[in-house]
């Protein structure tokens, strides 16, 4: 394993150490807890407090998007765990400001389980909570069960809207209810070439033969629905759009905001090379894209893939998104 | 003897917690093969700093109690959490008594399992850890109900949750990371049935030798 | 190869294609040059004109860095390729708002050869050109051949630096001097855990061998100054910090600039651990770390590894370090 | 034969641009090895791109121009200024000759030399293409006085050609990518050098040729 490691116990205290130092002009850390990190200015009296968290290895997600105008506090679990019942409370209560606070997370078991926790907590303290639960990932189950689908990069944008809508001034509810409307606005899909390595286990997870890709794959490296032959990158990016559009059943016209995130290790510039074609296909669909972004914006360790994540707009979230933010991870 | 004082009964919780720790690598394995794979390594980081500041002396209650806060305030996860109440309700159950019987233990087994299905919401079938801890709450109270000791209630217990983690092999999960996988979900044992396998056998297995002993 | 590719040979016009895209509210492509990528307000009338350029595969470098208060005109290789002098040229002409233009390049061989070209074409527009050659990388030469030492991530507080004096309109001999400053300020260092492959090749230039790295690599993959046993990230971070400063000798109390860059496929979270512990040593050597940038800033593909780089600081360049940029790369 | 008719090389150079095509691969090896990989990638592109735009019934001096102009225009790297200037100030020797014999040869041949040694700033015993392409002109210069013909001249060339690219081996770089590699740089041809050789050989063996028939 060629990689950067003291004890991997130690891995994630030493992670959030040194983000906190690097961007002390943005965040600080919890004084209650060392897996809570803060954004400089909060909590801000009478602003909406908005709360993410998650496991740890997919940096910058989720402490690099704590800054202005974005997340107020982040929770920090072990590497692909959900962080503890504690850290979600002590991160609502950092970030609460009074006007209550808005946990925005992705659908996992850990996740919820912890989230419901610190709200019982939270609800002891007489902070209101509100949550919304992102389940953008098409590929992890059908529509029907889309309770069951788990967060993906679609969180990214769920942020930037519900930390505009809270930095607008709105209320709990109304942030609630744009956070909400953004993740229902959103569909993703992964797909991986190659797995990753939890440094506590020195071997990667899961194989992906050489020659070969998953389809669906999720960020933690749970397998995807369907393995098939690496195909050349436009085969790949169309196969991608082609999952999201058919889930997603937006009318012509739509205006949308892209999204393609590496998942570590792929080179930025294929990142690109995917982004052209898929912008091609979204477009011959009838659509509009209105902003791209490419980047490592929510990554798996070292594995090498992608995610895409289409947003469809209206004119209030398209507002929101044009809001300038001040956090490490969002360039 | 026929109950297990509750003092002293630190030393029992330090077992289990040195077999989760040893098993670190296959529970990983097995989850990285249907999950993402850190089940063994929180388990084990969990059970281990619980270890820690567990005094063999401590009552089974108090031990239990250390356990829970590591899991839910140190440890996270969803074990964090599941295994976090689980133990925090058996610590309730079991506080206060002199010693544990065959009537208090099993008092204890249904009180972690109704903490489990308080936090989570899986059922049996699922292919969770619940495959283990339902039929090993039901083999006890069964073995006791047909007349058995607490010794004979500790061996059905036993067989039922090596029976029940071995049932989640041809599962397909319904629950959680691996329920995404469908039908290649089948062929390997739910991680989480298998840590609740070792638990209870390690805790069964721990009691019995101290009720010969 | 599990990587996104279609023609190795397209890779570069796909991905300036899929940037200029992705990001056309910051930049667009010059309409005389498919390799020169220009900010979307460049040329400002009166404002001295930056430039820089490179061989693709570093991403977000070089075209990354385009955008407001940051590099007017970026020209583009291929994958570890200087680009044409004609592309630097007609990125001096697009950056050119009549007060001059620097170029702030890293100093290797083809892109010498070649912006000395585009300099003698520029001459006969009329266009007045200077010139910084970034040197930072301390093991490339000894201290007593600095100008045959590469540049590299250095060259991102380069442009930084120069972009900022540009913007707040000083003349090109100003803008020179102070770019000049920000390099021979800084010094870096490189580490390599394993190989990047070009997409032309399908396999890696060269090995590092599993448990081996290669101290004082370079940004192409060209070989390190010592190969040693990967060491715990601590020891690498010390030896790192240790190589930097004793090159740099700075006197107690200088304040300094740290930027950690990864090299492509380093998760994001072992970047974090490095910077905890250099930080730590640059400040026991009596520094003081004014501002820690960590991040993907100079990549060279797929490699695993990263740079340190440490740039002393004054009162001026704190003040153009301050400057807010509006570029994709720069967070 | 004593002179090659200028109309019509560009088949010449058809067959120069060819090889190096050909060679793409183990030209990106060597410089793997001591460099970034890049040289025979770049050097592929560029010659192949200029045999498209090349007419077999060229001139000598409008295919050169063309390959020169690709390389400057479209390749960059080292290779683009390097063998751009190289071609293009060959092209100015021979432009206008209705034939080019072995004196108007050599004049291209050095004035090739010149063009490379005014962009770049390298000396033979550098590692570099120098280490080819300055003993050829030599070579080819000293057949030439002693009495030689054309084709002596070029058959010593390209024996200069491959002694020059051979020495390059136990060379240790004192310039571009490979010199910050002290000692590891020996035991490797430089790819300029070698990618030089390559261009040579295949001029010489092609005007021999041609001189024959
Ligand atoms: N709702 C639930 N009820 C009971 N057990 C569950 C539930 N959800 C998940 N599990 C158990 O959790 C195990 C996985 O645990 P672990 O890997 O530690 O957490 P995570 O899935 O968050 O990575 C599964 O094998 C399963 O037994
Ligand atoms: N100043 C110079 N003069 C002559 N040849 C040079 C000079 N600098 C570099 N070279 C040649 O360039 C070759 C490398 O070319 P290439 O790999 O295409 O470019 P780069 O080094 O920019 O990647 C070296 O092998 C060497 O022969
Ligand atoms: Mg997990
Ligand atoms: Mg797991
Ligand atoms: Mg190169
Ligand atoms: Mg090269």
């Amino acid at each position: 394993m060629q990689r950067f490691i003291n004890d991997p116990d130690d891995i994630v205290d030493e992670t959030v150490r040194g983000f906190v130092r690097a961007h002390a002009d943005r965040v600080r850390l919890s004084p209650d807890n060392p897996r809570v990190v803060v954004a400089a200015g909060a909590p801000v009296q009478g602003k909406v407090g908005v709360v993410t968290g998650g496991g740890s290895g997919h940096e910058p997600a989720f402490l690099g998007y704590t800054g202005k105008n974005m997340v107020d506090a982040v929770s920090i679990g072990e590497l692909f765990s959900s962080p503890t019942g504690k850290s979600f409370h002590d991160a609502i209560r950092a970030a609460d400001g009074g006007a209550g606070v808005a946990v925005l997370y992705g659908n996992y078991a850990g996740d919820n389980m912890n989230v419901n926790l610190a709200r019982k907590m939270a609800a002891k303290d007489g902070i209101e909570v509100a949550t919304v639960i992102a389940n953008d990932d098409v590929s992890s189950a059908p529509f029907a069960e889309r309770d069951k689908r788990r967060g993906v990069a679609g969180e990214i944008f769920m942020w930037k809207i519900g930390g505009a809508k809270a930095a607008s001034g709105a209320s709990l509810e109304e942030v609630r209810a744009t956070a909400q409307k953004a993740i229902d606005n959103c569909r993703s899909v992964g797909v991986g070439l190659s797995p990753c390595t939890l440094p506590a286990a020195g071997k990667p997870n899961f194989q992906i033969e050489p020659g070969k890709m998953e389809m669906g794959i999720g960020h933690h490296g749970e397998p995807g629905v369907k393995i098939e032959d690496l195909k050349p990158a436009n085969a790949i990016a169309d196969e991608m759009v082609e999952m999201v559009l058919a889930d997603h059943g937006l009318p012509a016209g739509t205006e949308v905001a892209v999204l393609v995130s590496g998942l570590g290790a792929t080179p930025v510039n294929e990142l690109y090379v995917l982004y052209d074609r898929m912008a091609d296909r979204i477009e011959a669909a009838g659509l509009t894209v209105h902003r791209g972004y490419v980047g490592n914006y929510f990554t798996s360790l070292e594995m090498m893939g992608a995610t895409l994540t289409v947003m469809a707009l209206d004119a209030e979230l398209k507002e929101l998104l044009a809001m300038p933010t001040d956090v490490p991870g969002f360039a | 003897m026929t109950a297990l004082p509750n003092a002293g009964a630190g030393a029992l919780m330090q077992e289990v917690a040195a077999a989760v720790v040893e098993n670190r690598a296959w529970l990983s394995e097995l989850d990285g093969q249907i999950g993402d794979g850190d089940h063994g390594f929180n388990m084990a980081k969990g059970f281990g700093r619980a270890a820690e500041r567990i005094g063999a002396a401590d009552t089974l209650d108090s031990a239990l109690n250390t356990l829970s806060e590591v899991l839910i305030g140190e440890i996270g996860g969803s074990m964090g959490p599941l295994y976090g109440m689980m133990f925090s309700d058996m610590a309730d159950a079991v506080a206060g008594a002199e010693a544990i019987d065959a009537q208090t233990f099993g008092r204890m087994l249904h009180a972690g399992l109704d903490g489990v299905r308080a936090i989570g919401s899986a059922d049996v079938g699922d292919k969770t850890l619940l495959d283990t801890l339902v039929p090993s709450v039901a083999a006890y109270d069964a073995a006791l109900a047909q007349g058995g000791g607490f010794a004979d209630a500790l061996t059905a217990m036993t067989a039922a949750a090596e029976t029940g983690r071995d049932s989640t092999r041809d599962m397909v999960a319904r629950i959680g990371r691996a329920s995404r996988l469908g039908d290649r979900s089948r062929g390997v044992l739910d991680p989480g049935a298998t840590s609740c396998c070792l638990i209870l056998v390690t805790l069964a297995d721990g009691v019995a030798r101290r009720l010969d002993g």
